[in-house]
């Protein structure tokens, strides 16, 4: 352990910019990611679901 | 063995592999994290400052194992592309669909991390390195690959056209790394190599390692999440789907 | 082979009718040359010195013109089909294309490229070394080219995509092209650059037509 | 000699058929009806191997296609003229034969062009000519390329009636011949006979 205290940690011997921007954004990116890949998900899961109803429906007004 | 070719195929159909990945995906988020937290443990508090580049050299820590992603990835989708275009699964074509997004981030992390270093280290945001520049030329082959496939409608015709453009892209990248590396040092008599910039020392090395190994997890996992999504999109109208659904 | 020879002989007599599409590139490729030294300035060290790139990235873009209608006419009349469902093997017949590409868009700018070096003060062994370049160079931007417009042929954008899904793969003929002009000005020779050059060139010529025939299979499902 | 067991083509996510089989020797022909978008233009693609089939086979003499021997005595008429535009009706035939590998001398084309009743527009460019002549001109490759098995779809399109009367002729001495036809249309066809196919 060589940091002597917290904000010395943050600020990364004067490179804070470079190295808090590239593990910033690698961490930006790699939470946007999944989040944007499990909406698609849920999106087409949703739709499919709402056909599923709709179809019940049909049959339900059809027996009628 | 007869035995466990067939059971192999199974899961080789979108409706067996749909269940799998999606019991699949929380272990390789574990993963993800456990190596991850391992990773990171190392990058800040257990690998030294260095001696020329001060704390500013931890970028490496992300910025290698995204450019060794980003090459890795682009291997594994063309690996799915060809074996689509040979066995003709469906399968195959959805895997690389699926890739293909993550291989582009991980090139655009190589890129941004590699600006960010550049800019304390050889005072330019950006340098025409040779790894630099293939890195971007990768870029555009992802974002190729995946304009290809969005301009495509029919989604068999999608995934046999990015097969052979993905093959095509894998007989090309060593021939682009290398005519980029030849013509780098031709022009620049001195190049600053960004691996072995500092002294590789072992701990580093696992530093490297362990994110390496937290960012292919990371890839699998999200790949998996879309390659589910892809499966429910293009089979939405067969009888597996319905019953599926819950 | 006679299916090669026929199909060249039938796109340059169809290039023959349709003068203006092949001159366009060439056009193209004269102006965008001569666009360069009114844009920088008509000092001589420096024009010769960018010389041999905006030679090269001039004859790749002219190239880039022609590549959509390579397969699109021929898609559009419906006589690709015939090809397809023809007896002779489709990858000659793809061959044959590939070729008469190059000797109507390829050619010109090879036989054009020593005149126009001259306006770059490029002295006469590197014209040479140029033409020599461009000469192993183009017939290789063809053949890459091909597979591009196999693959985006009858899609939304086409043109545009073609450009992104080619230019990448041009770059070692670019680096090799030009870089063999700049070592041999240099005095360094340009022997390693052509030859491998003349490596690619012989890659490319195994495979693309093969990728394309594929490739335009696919387009025509 | 054609045997075609349990094809099934889907465009898209929509099925467009299942299960179909027929089976042609010399001197037959099928008529392959249905409605618009019924899928007779993806069968006849489907016949002559531009498109992969969902299941089921297409067997040629015994042999599955597509394969180099199919192509050969095959030809294919579809709904593109087929004809490049700035070359004569001569010369067309002329490339289209040079392609295939077929020698042809003038003396054939132009009987074949005139057969189909192009006298006086062998040396006209095709732009020029109307639709029902640029048909004539793709047609007359009937006559100039030798093939058992012709796969025509709508080839009665965009034709008057002499010509739809002599597409019926030309049919019928193939057929003959001992050749094999397969045609599309929604009316019906000026040739005797036939199998039918409806989708």
């Amino acid at each position: 352990m060589h940091w002597n205290s917290v904000a010395e940690f943050f600020a990364m011997g004067g490179y804070a910019l470079y190295v808090w921007g590239s593990f910033g954004a690698c961490a930006l990116l790699m939470i946007a990611e999944p989040l944007l890949a499990r909406r698609r998900l849920s999106e087409v899961r949703r739709s499919l679901i709402r056909e599923r109803l709709a179809d019940e429906l049909e049959l339900q007004q059809k027996s009628q | 063995m007869r035995q466990s070719v067939i059971h192999w195929f199974r899961f080789a159909s979108p409706q067996s592999f749909y269940p799998l990945a999606g019991r699949m995906i929380p272990w390789f988020w574990a993963a993800t994290a456990a190596f991850g937290i391992a990773g990171l443990w190392i990058s800040f508090f257990v690998a030294p400052t260095d001696a020329q580049q001060g704390e500013g050299y931890r970028i490496i820590f992300i910025h290698v194992p995204a450019s060794w992603m980003s090459m890795f990835l682009y291997l594994v989708m063309a690996f799915w592309a060809g074996l689509g275009l040979a066995l003709n699964t469906r399968l195959s074509g959805m895997m690389a669909q699926a890739l293909a997004p993550t291989g582009a981030l991980m090139a655009a992390l190589s890129l941004w991390t590699g600006a960010l270093w550049g800019k304390p280290m050889w005072g330019a945001w950006w340098v025409w390195d040779a790894r630099l520049t293939s890195e971007l030329l990768l870029l555009f082959l992802y974002l190729g690959f995946m304009a290809l496939q969005a301009a495509i409608d029919d989604p068999r015709r999608a995934d046999k056209a990015g097969a052979i453009l993905a093959l095509v892209g894998v007989v090309n990248i060593p021939i682009i790394y290398f005519s980029v590396k030849w013509w780098n040092t031709l022009h620049q008599g001195s190049t600053i190599n960004l691996t072995k910039a500092p002294s590789m020392a072992q701990t580093m090395l696992w530093g490297m390692l362990l994110m390496a190994l937290c960012f292919w997890m990371y890839s699998i996992a999200v790949a998996l999440t879309r390659v589910r999504a892809i499966i429910l999109e293009r089979e939405r109208h067969t009888e597996w789907v319905k019953h599926a659904l819950e | 082979m006679n299916a090669l020879l026929a199909t060249v002989r039938r796109d340059l007599l169809l290039a023959l009718r349709r003068k203006s599409e092949v001159l366009t590139a060439v056009f193209f490729f004269v102006i965008v040359t001569s666009l360069f030294p009114l844009g920088i300035g008509p000092e001589p060290v420096l024009l010769k010195k960018i010389a041999p790139g905006i030679l090269w990235v001039a004859a790749l873009l002219a190239t880039l013109l022609g590549l959509p209608r390579l397969f699109a006419a021929d898609h559009v009349d419906g006589t690709l089909e015939q090809m397809v469902l023809s007896p002779s093997p489709l990858g000659l017949l793809v061959a044959g294309k590939i070729l008469a590409h190059w000797l109507l868009c390829g050619l010109p700018l090879v036989l054009l490229a020593p005149v126009l070096g001259l306006q770059f003060d490029l002295d006469a062994s590197a014209l040479v070394i140029l033409t020599l370049a461009l000469l192993l160079g183009t017939p290789l931007l063809s053949l890459i080219g091909a597979i591009g417009a196999a693959l985006t042929l009858g899609v939304r954008g086409g043109g545009v995509l073609l450009a992104l899904l080619v230019l990448p793969l041009y770059i070692p003929a670019l680096i090799f092209g030009a870089g063999a002009v700049e070592a041999h000005i240099a005095g360094l020779g340009a022997g390693g650059h052509l030859s491998l050059l003349a490596a690619m060139l012989a890659l490319a010529v195994f495979f693309a037509p093969w990728a394309t025939t594929a490739a335009l299979r696919i387009a025509l499902e | 000699m054609l045997n075609v067991s349990g094809l099934a083509c889907s465009r898209g996510e929509r099925r467009l058929f299942a299960d179909v089989g027929f089976s042609l020797a010399a001197g037959e022909w099928l008529h392959v009806q249905g409605e618009n978008g019924a899928g007779k233009t993806s069968l006849m693609r489907l016949l002559v191997g531009l498109s992969p089939a969902d299941a089921g086979e297409i067997r040629w003499r015994d042999e599955p296609t597509p394969s180099p021997e199919f192509r050969r005595e095959l030809i294919y008429l579809g709904h593109h003229a087929a004809v490049k535009e700035d070359l004569t009706p001569l010369e067309n035939l002329r490339l289209a034969a040079a392609l295939d590998g077929i020698a042809l001398d003038e003396r054939a084309s132009l009987a074949a062009l005139i057969r189909l009743g192009l006298r006086g527009r062998e040396d006209l460019p095709v732009c020029v000519l109307s639709a029902g002549q640029k048909r004539r001109v793709l047609l007359a490759r009937l006559l100039t390329r030798p093939a058992l098995l012709w796969v025509l779809d709508e080839a009665f399109n965009a034709l008057d009636a002499p010509a739809v009367k002599l597409l019926g002729e030309l049919i019928a001495e193939h057929l003959s011949a001992g050749g094999m036809a397969i045609l599309t249309s929604h009316q019906a066809l000026p040739v005797p006979g036939g199998k039918a196919l409806v989708l």
